[in-house]
């Protein structure tokens, strides 16, 4: 579904990602994890568009995503719910939810929305009030709540169990294994390495701007270097 | 009494020129967060447009929207050649592109108009009205529909339309606004458009009793920032308010107190009021939390 | 005497009571953990106590003296010190500079000293620079010394406003979610950097989602739920608390491998 | 070549009144090289544009005499342009003929400076004269709060008391107001007020006159020598009629009659100037050309390019017929026109009349 | 931040180039420039520490120049005072009246603050221009010789008035950089820069951002008054343009088209923006065009100002 390959990526003139390859089959859930700084972010941020790219390339669905800009990248059904959340401070909850279906204007935004309030009943709570004035974990809430609204076919994750209670992790990744009955395909960035694994099908290690190790999520678990690296075991 | 109500109705009317301007402000702002010192080339665009096209022989209505046309794809000009190109530049450095903008296009009027002072027809001749004793000039009237209505517009656009939420989205957090599928290139040439637009249309509203000429921008942006900020930058309930009561202040000063320092007033009450609220009468403080 | 005392703190947003009569105290050397259900007031709590905020009801005192609503620098003076959850980075600037900043109060600026670069301003730079880069190797940031802040990644971040937080040799440091962001061997780093700053006779108000750091290293926990206190207690009798676990936990927290939850 | 500096407000705040200066000045270099120059050579005019900004006229003024070597420097269009010149031109000796209208420029004589228009005082004068003659004793003035209104408005004040008229009510506008109706109101509801003088020029006397209008204000209406072209009486409308003011023979070229010993130097500058331009000709342009033509003059009596013998050749002009009006410099007269200048005009049916 | 190790460099450069480039004038005008240029340096520094370093903007600070300026037209006239003492009176008035108002109005933030300042800075202009008994209205008034190039002739220094004032603003502009270059990697540096990314974060720790600000404010305003007084002294004449809306917008443009938070950038930027309108007068009328233009493109390819972009280009190619 998405395949990526030595993607390489910089900020001025610093390369951060020294060519990347990942691939994501359709329906999947994968997982990356990797220390502080090793480029997580980047990838997903080079994936969703809003990051340039230096080298490589991406595919998603068989088309070509180099030349797509950003909002197109979403119709196509790419959707990412950000590192540090990013949601629009200045308006209302409920309007954030609306945006984030911004592609849409039929009657399934208000189902959708609905599904959202009752995934994230505070956000119901709080719809008229400016998202900037949410908790921290309520405006992660919010962050993943509006990249579904957009009806992903494949769901970009940054960190999204940071900040959240711990009651609400598990939440988190029972959606997340829900989101995959329904057919939609998960990228994960979790710092949560454990957790992530868990519900995922595959993984990939990531550190200082290179893949250093992939293959099924139960085999990382296992692998002593990961356990000792990531996991803190 | 009458006295009164002719400083009423003749700060009502320049008021209204000054909301008119102040609205134009509006758009681009909410879309970036920049003030666009050049909004006021707009409004200098849309009465010369207008009166050379006018001259030239073209009926006044036409003239007119040709020439909020012209202005609008300045606006989108001055978005796509310069404003976008500095994408990710610190706002302070947008301000500097917009006001070398105002600096260009002025030259250009220069140049492609002409440095007279000129004037076309009022909508509705001459006549003074008379109310009460007092007389408001039917153009007067008809900047103050323009500005009932492009704020009425305005409102509707930013509280009732998906578009007009998009904008303040990408204004709010560009990023984050593109992760949502909105095109901010888009949005940026709609709302230099629109702006643009709003400014011409001020401009040939008021022409008829301001005057135009290619210098009058600057004068006209500076008391429409003014406005805006009295009222509240972004909001259009704000625009039109502080535009209005700039010129009520002025009128009212220029009346009863003095004529000399009727614009330091003006700005007295400014601070007074930011003083009080400082972000204007009508503005919003960002809720962002630590 | 408590260094730090909370009594009856409360305070409303429009008609939300975000936080209601709470009350509790921290002794120098304790690290005390304030844990609940995202909302519960945690964040405010902190800003009301650190000045960002005006409580509308009851009292924060530092070493007996009545603090509250006091505005921010003059806590610090008083050696209080704080961490954002929404990263407040000073983002133009290096790193070291941002730790540099942190000890601003060391510093002692005098504007014209400043300005003329007298010997003794000089100096003061050159300690203040020493001491940062310290502090920098004590959270693993040392290689990043010059780079300006906003080039680090999230994680690398939240260390560096805890570094920035210590320079301030604070006397109670208010940690909010220091671990979010980073991994379990990550938090580990933090975990025995905390505790080591306590060691040293610094009070701690912890603020934090991961159960395990939680309950490994707090001497004492409190637990807010929509605002008002729910429970207070030691780590092991907090856990097993049903309303607690009802409220926030959800299940017990494993053991092994278990970062936040498991 | 025979170098000549200019530094005029082209664009800014006053360019209503550098732009024609600029215009002409350049429009006759070109006239008068065509026509063989000047001592046999060529002229050649360095002209600069400085906004406006006294701050920059120096620096202009400094150009052209430094770098530029000109041997005599016409401009600044305003009093606070020509007050920085000045002062360049003292130290480097260089002969100076202003285009603004303050007395102090010419008052005390400044011994490189000389100027072409009147001053403001002549015009307050003429004015004066024709109200007291129709015995107007009582006045509302309104003037415009920028150079040429301040001054105008001061000098007006230092001589008014000389013909027992008084200024019952003062007013003032900004020169981008949009509305002068407060004002007006003012000067209306004032008990008294026989007559109003507007000080001002630009578009404020315009809309002071289209608000008089609109206010139905049946007391006269003065206005000042900065109405200065036929570009008024369209902008301001019907109300304009009856409208008297201070003028130059530029404004009623058509009227002079053949004998007027400026009918052949107005009527040809009006032709060639609006042939050129396409636009009015007016008062501002008239100072410039007599600026460039009386130098020009002066340096052809000199016999020689050299600053000092222009300087003294410009202060003993006799009977220079200009624009504006007939020039008769000496030592201490550094402007030579008297009150014959001015004729006062009035505004009829659209155009310009000669008053009564 | 290169900037501390570089700073004695920068200052040096900057010597050098004062010193030297009198041996390329083709003419006494250049030294006009060069003044011109330091003057407008000095108060365009003033603005780097304001809006580069604490993030504070101000569109009035032609107010303080005015300040400046008249004092030195006007202190002499009416109090006796010997122009080099009016000069002090200024800034000294200068610095009281950024005090008193710089309390209330930095409370406000961006644009509110720079509307607040636009009207500090016009009401400024105004009461100039409106006063005109006592200060000569917009037409201006005159300003006495300061006298210390007769002083200098005296001791054997003999300079022409051009060559005088070239040398006395250049004197002025290094101080005011060297000054400007300490703040910057002094501790009240660090807190101004602070303050400017997080206000609250500077507050916790411990940084009082009110005071920080109003100091800023009140340097700033010193700087511009120096500069205005500089240049009612060398022009002998000044008229209210000098503390006008435009002048301010001018000081503005000339930092951020420098780069804001550079010193260096400052002395760039007013030179930049100095010698513009000279070199563009051989286009006559597409002069104002040309120059608009130029404001655009350094800031499309130069949008952190002209200092900053070009020395990270030039980091780049060693
Ligand atoms: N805006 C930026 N400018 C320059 N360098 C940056 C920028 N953002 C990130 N970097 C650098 O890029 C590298 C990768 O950062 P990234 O944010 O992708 O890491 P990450 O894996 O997401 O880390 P974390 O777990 O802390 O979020 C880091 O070395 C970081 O310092
Ligand atoms: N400035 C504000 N405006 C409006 N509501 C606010 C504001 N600050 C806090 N709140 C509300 O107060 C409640 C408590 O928020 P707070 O940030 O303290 O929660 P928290 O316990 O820190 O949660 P989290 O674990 O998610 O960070 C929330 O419901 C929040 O929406
Ligand atoms: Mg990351
Ligand atoms: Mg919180």
């Amino acid at each position: 579904m998405l395949s990526v390959e030595n993607l390489r990526s910089r900020y001025g003139r610093i390369e951060v990602l020294h060519g990347v390859d990942l691939d994501v089959r359709s329906g999947e859930i994968v997982a990356v994890v990797g220390a502080n700084g090793a480029g997580k972010t980047t990838l997903l941020r080079c994936i969703s568009g809003v990051q340039p790219i230096s080298g490589g390339s991406m595919v998603f669905r068989g088309e070509p995503l180099q030349t797509v800009s950003a909002h197109r990248r979403v119709a196509l059904g790419l959707s990412q719910s950000p590192e540090g959340r990013q949601i629009f401070t200045n308006l209302t909850v409920e309007e954030n939810l609306r945006l984030g279906a911004y592609l849409f204007s039929d009657a399934r935004v208000e189902t959708d929305m609905a599904e959202a309030f009752a995934l994230f009943p505070i956000l119901k709570e709080k719809r008229n009030l400016a998202a900037g004035g949410l908790s921290g974990g309520q405006q992660q809430m919010l962050a993943i709540a509006r990249a579904l609204m957009a009806r992903p076919a494949c769901l970009l994750l940054d960190e999204p169990s940071m900040g959240l209670a711990p009651i609400l992790v598990a939440q988190i990744l029972d959606v997340v294994k829900n989101l995959k009955a329904l057919g939609i395909t998960v990228l994960l960035v979790e710092q949560n390495a454990y957790a992530a694994l868990q519900v995922a099908d595959r993984g990939y290690v990531m550190e200082t701007g290179r893949i250093t190790m992939s293959g099924p999520a139960e085999q990382l678990i296992a692998d002593e270097r990961i356990r000792a690296a990531y996991l803190g075991v | 009494m009458t006295e009164l109500l002719q400083y009423v109705l003749s700060g009502l009317t320049v008021g209204a020129v000054y909301a008119l301007v102040a609205l134009g402000f509006t758009i681009i702002y909410n879309a970036s967060n920049v003030v666009n010192f050049a909004q006021g080339e707009f409004v200098m665009l849309g009465g010369m447009i207008t009166f050379f096209a006018w001259q030239a022989g073209l009926p006044l209505p036409l003239a007119a929207a040709l020439a909020i046309l012209a202005a609008a794809a300045v606006g989108v000009a001055l978005n796509k050649l310069a404003v976008e190109r500095a994408r990710g530049a610190p706002v302070v450095s947008l301000i500097i592109i917009t006001i070398g903008a105002s600096i260009f296009l002025r030259g250009g009027a220069q140049l492609v108009f002409d440095k007279q002072l000129h004037r076309f027809p009022a909508f509705s001749g001459d006549e003074p009205l008379v109310i009460g004793g007092a007389t408001i000039l039917p153009q007067g009237l008809w900047v103050v529909a323009g500005a009932a209505t492009v704020f009425a517009l305005l409102y509707l656009f930013f509280t009732r339309t998906l578009t007009g939420k998009a904008i303040l989205a990408t204004a709010n957090n560009r990023v984050a606004a593109r992760l949502v599928g909105i095109n901010t290139d888009y949005m940026m040439t709609l709302s230099f458009a629109l702006s643009a637009a709003i400014g011409a249309l001020a401009g040939v509203l008021m022409t008829p009793i301001t005057l135009t000429s290619y210098d009058l921008g600057v004068a006209y942006a500076l008391k429409g920032f003014a406005a805006a900020m009295l009222g509240g930058m972004g909001v259009p309930a704000g625009a039109l308010v502080g535009g209005l009561m700039l010129g009520l202040i002025e009128a009212i000063t220029a009346g009863y107190v003095s004529s000399v320092y009727k614009d330091a007033v003006a700005f007295i009450v400014i601070l007074a009021v930011l003083f009080a609220m400082p972000q204007g009468l009508f503005g919003r403080k960002s809720t962002d939390r630590v | 005497m408590p260094l730090l005392r909370v009594e009856g703190l409360g305070i409303d947003f429009g008609g939300l009571r975000a936080v209601d009569n709470v009350g509790f105290q921290v002794e120098p050397g304790e690290i005390v953990s304030v844990i609940g259900p995202n909302g519960a007031g945690k964040t405010t709590l902190f800003n009301m106590i650190s000045g960002a905020y005006q409580p509308a009801r009851g009292a924060v005192s530092l070493d007996g003296e009545i603090v509250t609503g006091m505005v921010p620098h003059l806590l610090a003076r008083r050696g209080l010190s704080r961490t954002f959850q929404n990263l407040q980075i000073f983002q133009k600037m290096t790193v070291l500079e941002n730790v540099m900043v942190g000890c601003h109060l060391q510093e002692r600026a005098s504007l014209l000293a400043d300005l003329f670069s007298t010997p003794a301003s000089r100096k003061r730079s050159a300690e203040t620079r020493a001491a940062a880069l310290k502090l920098l190797e004590r959270v693993g940031l040392d290689c990043a010394a010059d780079k300006e802040a906003s080039s680090l990644s999230y994680g690398a971040l939240k260390r560096l406003e805890i570094a920035r937080a210590l320079a301030l040799e604070p006397r109670i440091l208010l940690l909010d979610e220091p671990a979010a962001g980073c991994n379990a061997v990550e938090t580990e780093e933090i975990d025995h950097l905390v505790a080591d700053v306590a060691k040293s006779g610094v009070a701690i108000l912890l603020v934090e989602h991961d159960m395990k750091l939680v309950m490994r290293i707090s001497n004492h926990i409190v637990v807010l739920d929509r605002g008002e206190k729910i429970a207070e207690g030691r780590p092991g009798e907090v856990s097993r608390d049903p309303k607690v676990i009802e409220a926030y936990l959800g299940v017990q927290p494993k053991e092994a491998g278990g970062h936040a939850l498991g | 070549d025979i170098k000549i500096g200019a530094t005029v407000s082209e664009t800014g705040p006053a360019s209503s009144l550098g732009d024609p200066e600029a215009k002409t000045l350049r429009m006759l270099v070109e006239e008068i090289n065509a026509a063989g120059g000047v001592l046999g050579e060529k002229i050649e005019l360095v002209a600069y544009d400085d906004a406006g900004d006294p701050n920059k006229a120096r620096t202009f003024a400094t150009r052209l005499i430094e770098d530029d070597e000109v041997v005599a420097i016409i401009g600044g269009s305003t009093t606070g342009t020509t007050m920085s010149i000045m002062q360049v031109v003292a130290d480097a000796e260089i002969p100076f003929i202003s285009l603004a209208g303050a007395i102090e420029i010419v008052d005390p004589v400044q011994q490189w400076t000389f100027k072409t228009p009147h001053t403001d005082r002549m015009a307050c004068a003429k004015i004066f004269e024709n109200m007291k003659a129709a015995g107007v004793t009582k006045i509302g003035m309104i003037s415009g709060s920028d150079g040429f209104g301040a001054s105008m408005h001061k000098q007006c004040l230092q001589i008014i008391g000389d013909y027992g008229i008084e200024v019952l009510i003062d007013e003032t506008y900004g020169p981008n107001d949009a509305d002068m109706t407060p004002q007006l109101t003012n000067i209306r509801g004032k008990e008294g007020v026989q007559a109003i003088l507007n000080a001002g020029f630009g578009q404020g006397p315009a809309i002071v006159t289209r608000n008089y209008g609109q206010l139905g204000i049946k007391t006269p209406l003065y206005q000042s020598h900065g109405v200065a072209s036929k570009a008024f009486i369209e902008l301001a409308g019907p109300a304009s009629n009856g409208v008297k003011l201070p003028g130059t023979a530029i404004l009623v070229a058509n009227l002079l009659k053949q004998d007027d010993p400026q009918y052949a130097v107005v009527s040809a500058y009006k032709k060639a100037y609006e042939e050129k331009t396409g636009s009015p000709a007016s008062t501002f342009g008239g100072y410039a050309h007599d600026a460039l033509r009386l130098l020009v003059d002066s340096i052809g009596r000199a016999g020689k390019a050299e600053p000092a013998a222009i300087r003294d050749a410009i202060e003993q002009t006799k009977g220079f017929v200009g624009v504006t009006g007939v020039v008769n410099m000496s030592a201490t007269d550094h402007l030579g026109l008297d009150l014959t200048a001015f004729r006062m005009l009035e505004i009829k049916d659209g155009d310009w009349a000669l008053a009564q | 931040m290169r900037l501390s190790s570089s700073k004695h460099l920068t200052l040096l450069v900057l010597a050098a180039i004062i010193l030297i480039a009198p041996f390329g004038f083709p003419s006494n005008f250049y030294y006009r420039i060069g003044s011109l240029i330091f003057v407008n340096g000095l108060a365009v520094t003033g603005l780097v520490i304001l809006i580069g370093f604490a993030g504070q903007i101000s569109l009035g600070h032609a107010g303080f120049a005015g300040i400046g300026a008249y004092a030195c037209a006007l202190a002499p006239q009416y109090l006796g005072l010997h122009p080099a003492l009016a000069m002090l009176l200024g800034t000294a008035l200068s610095a009281a009246i950024a005090w008193l108002i710089g309390r209330p109005i930095l409370r406000l933030q961006g644009y509110y603050l720079a509307v607040a300042t636009l009207g500090f800075g016009i009401l400024v202009s105004m009461v100039l221009a409106n006063e005109a008994p006592i200060t000569g209205g917009p037409d201006g008034h005159e300003v006495p010789e300061l006298g210390l190039r007769k002083l200098l002739e005296t001791i054997g220094l003999d300079l022409s008035n051009a060559q005088f004032w070239y040398a006395f603003t250049g004197l002025f502009l290094l101080a005011g950089t060297w000054l400007a270059l300490n703040l910057h990697d002094s501790p009240s540096g660090r807190a101004l820069r602070a303050l400017h990314d997080s206000e609250i974060a500077a507050r916790t720790v411990g940084v009082d951002v009110t005071r920080y600000k109003l100091s800023a404010f009140v340097l700033s305003a010193v700087y511009a008054s120096l500069s205005g007084s500089l240049l009612a002294l060398m022009n002998k004449f000044i008229t209210p343009d000098a503390a006008g809306f435009l002048h301010s917008i001018e000081l503005v443009t000339m930092t951020v088209l420098g780069g804001a938070g550079s010193v260096p950038g400052a002395v760039a930027g007013a030179a930049l923006l100095t010698m513009l309108p000279q070199v563009l007068t051989v286009l006559q009328d597409y002069e104002h065009m040309i120059l608009g233009l130029i404001m655009m493109l350094v800031m499309i390819f130069m949008p952190s100002g002209l200092v900053p972009s070009l020395s990270r280009l030039l980091r780049g190619r060693t």
